[in-house]
């Protein structure tokens, strides 16, 4: 019969069988639950929305490649996860933003703010959204927004149609001129609007996150509490007299779904437990709804999302779960 | 009744199909059995026959040698043909006793029914099942007569675990198919020991068939036992959450299911205790699901204690030639053995040999901060949290972490994408916490002794 | 000219009033401090390597100052900077032979694995896996460096071959890395000693002979032609007795299975072909 | 009294002009106390109370210096009185309190050199502040350092047990970065005007 | 205070003189040192200060002198009156309306007919390659030239100052002073006319 | 003494800001353009070799208790000399460094000099310590100016060169704007500092072999 001694074993401890769900899996799933947004935005800006996102996932790739060899380090690049950075910093650039800036965005969120902390894991603001930050070096070219249904050409996009976007209505507090230019909430919320290459879709978002809950990639405590706080303070403090149109205006315009579902989600950046999570989006809510008011910027969820970022450790470190034995309310004994 | 069940867990393919269904297989015993002489959780026992000696099956060969230990039987008669240290699945080797068979299964005459089974006191009853060297046979192996001890008197719940919660195996789904009345009788044995009017049996639902057979069994014995089907999640059958899952009351740190009024003994134990008492038989055999990717011919086989690892899985066909792991016990507790000599041991409910991607392991396991695996974690710790302080030699970060609550369930490694170690450096970091915890008190009694 | 004055009436004013505010409050609020422990705790390294058996550096300076501890607490300090501290507390003591750790073993990749081992890179850990970890020795350097991470000194390293190294030059016999091995595997050396042993193996020769290529077999060649008598094999292994041995390098020579070697040669461990 | 301009003040001096992230005062301290974030707690109360005490202090020399024509003696005069104020306090906080002063005291004569506690004096002036706003511009100046030190000091301990840093990068540079992505969180608050 | 204390400081009289010796010899040379090159100094600071106001005043409206007025429109800090051979020729308004990081210092001069005719600004803390493509521009702010009564930001007309992109908040400062300055200066020019 | 060494200690091995990391405040605050870092690497170096010739010389008669509150009186006393001297004679750099230059008191470089050199030698010795750390300093601000002038504007030499705009090297619009903000500050001084860690690394290591 068989001759144990022959065996080639492998031996390691406990467990032996592992989830099927590895780090490459769960980007794979974020990048698919991208793809509607992303699709949106070809169709909404033309065909230089595929050549951006296209050149900032390179770059992001190529740079994560080229610091891993030079810093002899084992490769990462097959984990995805800088594909799914270099989708993100394009979808919060404009579609108008020129290749160079991408690419130093890139460099910015990949080597800086997540490399030098060793990698995918260990970076503790977000990649793209200090990209995102960071390339507000060239404020000029980052609030210039193409209108709706052009289409900048691919190469040169200095002439571009421009408009405004929701947002600068939004922070003139003027909601009349808003539903003038962009008729009603249906309409910010299919996504024919101006704004950040992926972030104008708020349908394609949502159907994106609902199959990264049926995945169980991400939980819901984050988008919902985040999303929910942003609804709830600009219900509660309306400017014009119209608290629900003025509320469903500011859920479905600028970066909100995208940076509450796909940005505030981001595991590294984002604390592990439940009540953290929870704190954690109505935090991001928060500020957001403080800097769309009387901030300079127009919008504030990168921002937001980047200051919650920075209490990550605190939220980790005294919202622990509760102890398995100890009643809850109960001071642990020592000991 | 769908008992509440417990925070976290996981849900990992059962693979129970490949056995469930199939009878119990009597093996026949091996040429030679090595029994190690450390079986169960506490101190080892002390051979007490020597080299050339003729045993008989069932005859006592190792005597415990303190209040935490149970005694050893030899499994078949023979001639016992060596004492000396033997590969033992724990991975270190262990003095055992090695007995060549007879083939005779000559019983030793101490082997005998009670003869009064029915007017036992409990006294007489921990006694019958220490002599029979029972220990958890669930796979904790800790000595079933000191479990009794000291829940004596505190117990209000007794709380027979079927749950058989870890993938592959149906060691105990057959018992509770094939020996339903062991098990029920064992649990009747074990009402009257703590005086309790109910015993309650959790089985996970998916194995209707035995919660089923046993509920008939009962309702045919009229027996104090009631039967909960529980949720199918990984770790249903570990003590502290099926506590949970059918009292809804919590262990507290660092404590005992006494401690809440629990005691757990697994189907298996219960069956043992039955056989102690209406057979007089002391625990030489075991029933073991041979399984895995790498098995021809899955099985579940009943052998002898000491009967080594290459007999079962010859048995079955041998093993494919891609094997690369050989497991004892389940995939999410079992220990990785480096050789097919190991014997069975009485804590044996499966060997497992892998030819296939369950191992999925990788080259760098880094964190990404999931967090799945702080969902998981059925003690409400942060495994993800806990590993870097391990790593980073935190100690004292690492014990404030409750690191010692961790039952190595390893869930929180199963679910991790990241692919990390995790349940190994919590073993390594408890180790390490009690070696220096061990070491400031033999210090500090040191320092005692000098001034004293 | 008013101005300036002004300015030195303002801030003549200022100093005085500040200069005496502050000297009655330092009489009045004064604290009695020794100043011994600063001192002192300047004088000791500051890795905070716990070698003393104290909270650190500063617990250790505390200790000494209030005459709990000795002069010479701190395993690190050595020489020169014990003499200081001794100054400071006005004793003398008198100069011990520097000594260093040494890793006895040189296996490593050279020693039979019994499988493949994969976990974290801890050895208690791996000593957690099948059979005491994956090599078939039971008493070699597993290689994961629990030693290394031990060290404040950055003064052992796994080398090319796989196993622990120290740098004799950087050791300071603190003992943390002896505590850290759960092989027991770290012995300790006089600085100044020539001849090294690299291998802790008590299996029997046959045995050991199986399992490494870099073992001691215990044929006892060294111990019989050692011309001062200075080694001796002990448990299937050797043991060089340093205050009889005088580097003169016959064993190193004799050895079958080049498991001596004479570290000062080449400064390192002689590979084996 | 205007609640709303003390509020403006204090949200300039806690988020839009953080001493640190923004106006670069105060740095050293920043880095060098901010490993722990017992240390970190423990030095930015320490600078509430220092930055405190200075605004009112100098606010009451400045008028004499005012009075008499002497703005230019404002930088000796107003680092004497911290200096003497950091040093009284601290043998004051020895003697009286001494577990306040454990708590403290190692940082209080950091912060004499602390370009904080001068800075907050100087702008004092140069915005025209009176005796209150002062007050409440050094206070909340030191908190805007409390918070930015604290935060700072929990990702530095996050860091410590997670971070892979290139070699060359570990200690300050890692550190200062860390405080440049904050720095670039907090730009995000850049001419915020509530009122 | 307690008696040992008191007794303890008794014993050190000459210490403390001592310290507050040393204090007060240092303080009082640095005073005396600091107060000689402040009277060298001070001349010049204010007579640069003077200078530079004054050139800041003749780039928005030339004119001979500027005589203060007396003014107590809001958010203006000085009123000059700007004369030329003897008659008024305009007014010039410094200013310090908000700007994106701080008050932006600036000075409006106005001529008689209420237009705007030059606007300087003298000192900002604005952004770096952003506001100071408004405030640092002098081709932009000489767009208020020949404006007057309320100047509006962006919309197009006479009387409308076109925004630099990206720094809007920069533009509205500089046009909030420009307003500022012709509303302070508007009641004198009617008393003049 | 040995001018040389000293040179070389506040230059390389024991430069104020990247390896004894004092005076981080005004070193990422101010330099943004080259005119910035030279007026404040002057002005410091200026006070620093005046306060430690000063202080070196009362060092045996100022009485511990008070050594901090004199120190720092005789470097508030130099600064703002300087400060009132350039705001007579170069009123433009004055106004560009603002506040940092009566904040020059704070800086930790003059006080951890004075504390650490000056009270403990001579004259002759305190005078060149000041000047060589005041080199080293000033060499730090130079080139954390010129970089981040050079990223953030596109420029060369602003505040002195091609009457005070600069030499533009590309067009402004392409200029990081971050890198002139606190953001670029600290970013540039952690990476000039992991500079000089990797070069005093491989130092060590070629020392080693
Ligand atoms: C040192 C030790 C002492 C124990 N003492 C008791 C006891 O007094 N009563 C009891 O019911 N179980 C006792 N146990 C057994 C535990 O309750 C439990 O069955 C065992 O730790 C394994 O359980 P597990 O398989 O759920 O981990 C003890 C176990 C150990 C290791
Ligand atoms: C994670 C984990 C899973 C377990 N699963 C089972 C199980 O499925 N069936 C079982 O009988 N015991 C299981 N045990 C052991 C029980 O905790 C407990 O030790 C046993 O039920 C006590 O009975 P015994 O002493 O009779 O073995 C498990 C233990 C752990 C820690
Ligand atoms: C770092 C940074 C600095 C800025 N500085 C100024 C500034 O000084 N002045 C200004 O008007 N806008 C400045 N902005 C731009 C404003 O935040 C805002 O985007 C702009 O005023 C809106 O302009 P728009 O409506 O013309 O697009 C800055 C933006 C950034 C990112
Ligand atoms: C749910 C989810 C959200 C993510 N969001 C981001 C993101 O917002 N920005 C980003 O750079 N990477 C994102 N990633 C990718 C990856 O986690 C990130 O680059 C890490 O911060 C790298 O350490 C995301 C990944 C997942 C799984
Ligand atoms: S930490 Fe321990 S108890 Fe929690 S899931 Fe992991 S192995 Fe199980
Ligand atoms: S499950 Fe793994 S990857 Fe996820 S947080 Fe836990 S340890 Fe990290
Ligand atoms: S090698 Fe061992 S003994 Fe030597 S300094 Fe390092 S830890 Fe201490
Ligand atoms: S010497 Fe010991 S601790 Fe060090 S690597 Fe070898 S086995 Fe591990
Ligand atoms: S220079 Fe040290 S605190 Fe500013």
């Amino acid at each position: 019969m068989t001759d144990y001694k022959e065996l080639k074993l492998k031996a390691s401890s406990s467990p032996h069988i592992r989830a099927r769900e590895d780090t490459r899996s769960v980007m794979l799933d974020v990048i698919i639950a991208l793809l509607p947004a992303w699709a949106f935005s070809i169709y909404n800006f033309g065909l230089r929305a595929l050549t951006v996102t296209l050149v900032s996932v390179l770059g992001a790739v190529a740079w994560e490649a080229l610091y891993r060899v030079v810093m002899k380090k084992p490769q990462t690049v097959g984990d995805l996860s800088a594909v799914v950075t270099g989708m993100l910093i394009a979808f919060v650039c404009p579609v108008t933003a020129p290749y160079w800036m991408l690419l130093i965005g890139d460099f910015f969120a990949i080597v800086i703010v997540k490399q030098l902390y060793g990698g995918i894991g260990k970076n503790f603001v977000n990649p793209a959204l200090a990209a995102r930050a960071f390339l507000f070096s060239w404020a000029g070219q980052m609030s210039t927004w193409a209108a709706a249904g052009t289409s900048p050409a691919v190469l040169n996009p200095v002439d571009a149609v421009t408009a405004a976007t929701p947002l600068s209505y939004l922070s003139n507090g003027d909601l009349a001129g808003l539903w003038e230019a962009f008729e009603s909430p249906t309409r910010l919320f299919i996504g024919t609007i101006g704004g950040s290459l992926g972030e104008t879709s708020a349908m394609c978002l949502l159907l994106g996150f609902l199959y990264l809950l049926g995945r169980k990639v991400i939980s819901w405590h984050i988008p919902v509490c985040y999303v929910g706080t942003v609804a709830v303070l600009t219900f509660l403090f309306p400017r014009g007299n119209d608290p629900v149109s003025w509320m469903l205006a500011n859920l479905f315009s600028g970066g909100l779904m995208l940076g509450a579902i796909f940005m505030a989600t981001d595991y590294v950046t984002s604390p592990v437990t439940r009540r953290g999570k929870v704190i954690f989006g109505v935090g991001c809510g928060l500020i957001t709804v403080f800097i769309r008011y009387f901030g300079t910027y127009n919008e504030g969820v990168c921002y937001a999302i980047l200051c919650m970022n920075l209490c990550v450790w605190l939220l980790d470190k005294y919202l622990k779960p509760r102890r398995f034995g100890v009643a809850r309310g109960r001071k642990e004994a020592a000991k | 009744m769908m008992a509440q069940s417990f925070f976290g867990g996981v849900h990992p393919q059962d693979k129970k199909a490949a056995t469930n269904k199939k009878p119990i297989e009597k093996l026949p015993p091996p040429e030679t059995v090595v029994i190690p002489m450390s079986l169960h959780i506490g101190a080892p026992c002390r051979p007490v026959v020597q080299v050339g000696d003729h045993v008989n099956m069932g005859q006592l060969i190792g005597e415990a040698t303190a209040y935490v230990s149970a005694p050893i039987h030899a499994s078949v008669s023979g001639t016992v043909e060596a004492i000396e240290p033997r590969p033992h699945f724990s991975g270190v080797d262990v003095l055992s006793v090695v007995i060549r068979n007879d083939y005779q299964d000559t019983l030793d005459p101490s082997v005998k029914p009670v003869e009064n089974p029915e007017s036992l006191t409990a006294e007489e009853l921990t006694k019958i099942v220490k002599n029979a060297g029972i220990v958890g046979l669930g796979g904790a192996t800790f000595p079933t007569h000191v479990k009794i001890l000291s829940g004596l008197g505190k117990v209000d719940t007794v709380i027979i675990n079927g749950a058989e919660c870890e993938p592959y195996n149906t060691s105990d789904h057959r018992i509770m198919l094939e020996y339903p009345d062991q098990v029920v009788g064992g649990a009747t044995l074990l009402a009257r020991l703590f005086q309790v009017d109910k015993v309650h049996i959790g089985v996970e639902d998916n194995k209707m068939n035995a919660v089923e057979i046993l509920r008939q069994k009962i309702s045919e014995a009229k027996a104090p036992a009631e039967v909960n089907a529980l949720r199918t999640r990984y770790p249903q059958g570990a003590e502290k959450q099926l506590c949970q899952s059918l009292t809804g009351r919590q262990v507290p740190p660092g404590g005992l299911p006494a401690d809440i009024g629990c005691a757990v003994f697994s189907v298996d134990t219960a069956a043992a205790i039955w056989r102690a008492v209406y057979q007089g038989m002391p625990v030489i055999r075991r029933i073991v699901t041979v399984s895995g990717s790498g098995v021809k011919e899955p099985k579940n086989l009943e052998c002898r204690i000491g009967t080594p690892l290459s007999d079962l899985l010859n048995c079955c066909g041998g093993v494919s030639e891609k094997t690369y792991k050989l497991l004892m016990g389940g995939p999410m507790m079992g220990n990785a053995q480096h050789t097919a000599d190991v014997p069975v041991g009485k804590c044996t409910n499966a060997i497992l040999a892998f030819a296939g991607d369950e191992e999925r392991t990788v080259e760098n396991p880094t964190c990404i901060r999931c967090g799945r695996c702080v969902d998981v974690c059925p003690m409400h710790l942060e495994p993800i949290f806990m590993y870097q302080y391990e790593t980073r030699g935190m100690m004292e970060e690492l014990e404030a972490a409750h690191v010692l609550d961790c039952i190595e369930c390893g869930a929180c490694t199963y679910i991790c994408p990241g692919r990390l170690h995790l349940v190994q450096a919590f073993r390594t970091g408890k180790q390490k916490i009690n070696a220096a915890r061990a070491a400031a008190k033999a210090k500090a009694e040191a320092a005692q002794k000098k001034e004293g | 000219m008013l101005t300036v004055l002004y300015a030195v009436l303002v801030l003549g004013v200022l100093g005085c009033v500040f200069g005496a505010v502050l000297a009655f409050a330092s009489k009045i609020f004064e604290v009695q401090k020794d100043p011994r422990v600063e001192e002192i705790q300047e004088t000791l390294p500051g890795a905070n390597c716990g070698g003393c058996g104290f909270a650190g550096c500063s617990a250790c300076a505390a200790a000494i100052a209030s005459g709990q501890a000795p002069v010479n607490a701190c395993p690190v300090c050595s020489g020169e900077r014990v003499s200081r501290i001794a100054a400071i507390m006005g004793v003398e003591v008198e100069a011990a032979e520097r000594r260093v750790a040494f890793v006895r073993c040189t296996g490593g990749t050279r020693a039979n694995k019994k499988y493949e081992y994969i976990g974290i890179s801890d050895c208690v850990g791996a000593m957690k896996v099948a059979g005491n970890g994956p090599l078939e020795c039971a008493y070699g350097c597993l290689g994961f460096g629990n030693c290394v991470r031990a060290c404040a000194f950055d003064a052992i390293h796994i080398n090319e071959n796989g196993v622990a190294e120290v740098d004799r030059d950087l050791c300071t016999n603190c003992g943390q890395c002896r505590e850290a091995c759960p092989r027991g595997l770290i012995g300790e050396i006089p600085y100044a000693a020539d001849i090294t042993v690299g291998c802790a193996s008590k299996e029997k020769g046959a045995v050991s002979r199986q399992q490494c290529a870099a073992s001691c077999i215990g044929c006892k060649l060294c111990e019989k032609n050692c011309p001062s008598d200075a080694i001796h094999v002990v448990d299937n292994v050797a043991v060089i007795d340093y205050s009889k041995c005088t580097s003169c390098g016959t064993c190193v020579s004799k050895c079958p299975r080049k498991v001596l070697t004479n570290i000062h040669d080449d400064g390192r461990v002689a590979p084996v072909a | 009294m205007d609640w709303t301009n003390l509020l403006s003040i204090s949200l300039g001096a806690i988020l839009i002009n953080n001493f640190i992230l923004v106006q670069f005062l105060g740095c050293c301290p920043f880095l060098g106390v901010s490993k722990k974030m017992d240390t970190a707690v423990g030095m930015g109360f320490a600078v509430i109370f220092v930055m405190g005490l200075a605004s009112a202090f100098c606010y009451v020399v400045n008028l004499l210096l005012v009075a008499l024509d002497l703005e230019f003696m404002q930088t000796v005069a107003f680092i004497l009185v911290i200096a003497a104020l950091v040093q009284f306090v601290e043998m004051f906080l020895q003697k009286m309190i001494p577990s306040l002063y454990e708590a403290l005291g190692v940082y209080l004569p950091l912060i004499t050199t602390n370009c904080a506690v001068l800075g907050v004096a100087l702008l004092n002036v140069q915005e025209n502040y009176n005796f209150i706003e002062s007050v409440v511009y050094g206070i909340t100046g030191g908190v805007g350092f409390l918070l930015a030190i604290v935060l700072f000091a929990s990702i530095r301990e996050r860091l410590a047990v997670s971070a892979e840093t290139p070699k060359c990068f570990e200690g300050f540079p890692i550190a200062l970065i860390t405080a440049g992505l904050m720095a670039l969180a907090f730009s995000g608050f850049s001419g915020l005007q509530v009122w | 205070m307690s008696q040992q204390a008191k007794a303890k400081m008794q014993i050190d009289k000459a210490y403390i003189l001592r310290l507050a010796g040393t204090l007060l010899g240092i303080t009082v040379v640095t005073a005396l040192l600091l107060g000689l090159v402040n009277m060298i100094t001070e001349p010049r600071i204010e007579a640069a200060n003077a200078e530079k106001t004054r050139l800041a005043m003749s780039q928005v409206l030339t004119a001979e002198e500027y005589l203060p007025v007396e003014t107590d429109a809001e958010g203006v800090t000085a009123l000059y009156e700007a004369r030329s051979g003897g008659s008024t020729v305009g007014y010039v308004a410094e200013v310090a309306p908000n700007g994106f990081k701080g008050p932006i210092q600036m000075v409006v001069g106005v001529d008689l007919s209420g237009c705007v005719t030059g606007v300087s600004v003298t000192d900002n803390e604005e952004t770096q390659g952003v506001g100071t493509k408004v405030v640092g521009n002098q081709e932009v702010l000489d767009q208020f030239i020949g404006m007057s009564g309320t100047i509006t930001v962006g919309g197009g007309g006479e009387n409308a100052f076109d925004a630099v992109t990206g720094a809007t908040v920069s533009s509205r400062g500089v046009t909030a002073g420009v307003n500022t300055a012709l509303a302070a200066v508007a009641p004198y020019i009617a008393e003049e006319g | 003494m040995n001018f040389k060494k000293q040179l070389k200690e506040g230059l390389l091995t024991q430069n104020p800001v990247l390896v004894q990391l004092l005076g981080m405040c005004s070193t990422m605050a101010i330099t943004i353009s080259l005119s910035n870092g030279l007026g404040m690497g002057v002005s410091v170096t200026i006070i620093l070799t005046l306060s430690n010739i000063i202080i070196s010389a009362l060092r045996k008669i100022i009485p511990d208790k008070i050594r901090i509150a004199a120190y720092v009186v005789v470097i508030a006393g130099f600064v703002t000399m300087v400060d009132l001297l350039l705001q007579a004679f170069l009123p433009d750099i004055a106004n560009s460094l603002g506040v940092f230059i009566p904040l020059i008191v704070v800086n930790c470089i003059i006080l951890a000099r004075a504390e650490s050199f000056a009270s403990k030698n001579g004259v002759l010795a305190s005078a060149v310590d000041g000047i060589c750390q005041g080199i080293g300093y000033t060499l730090v601000l130079l080139v954390m100016s010129v970089i981040r002038e050079f990223l953030g504007s596109g420029t060369f030499g602003g505040g002195i060169l091609n009457g005070g705009a600069g030499i533009r090297i590309f067009p402004e619009e392409y200029g990081a704007l971050l890198l002139v903000l606190p953001v670029g500050g600290f970013l540039t001084l952690g990476c000039l500092i992991a500079l000089m860690q990797w070069a005093q690394g491989r130092g060590k290591k070629k020392e080693g072999k």
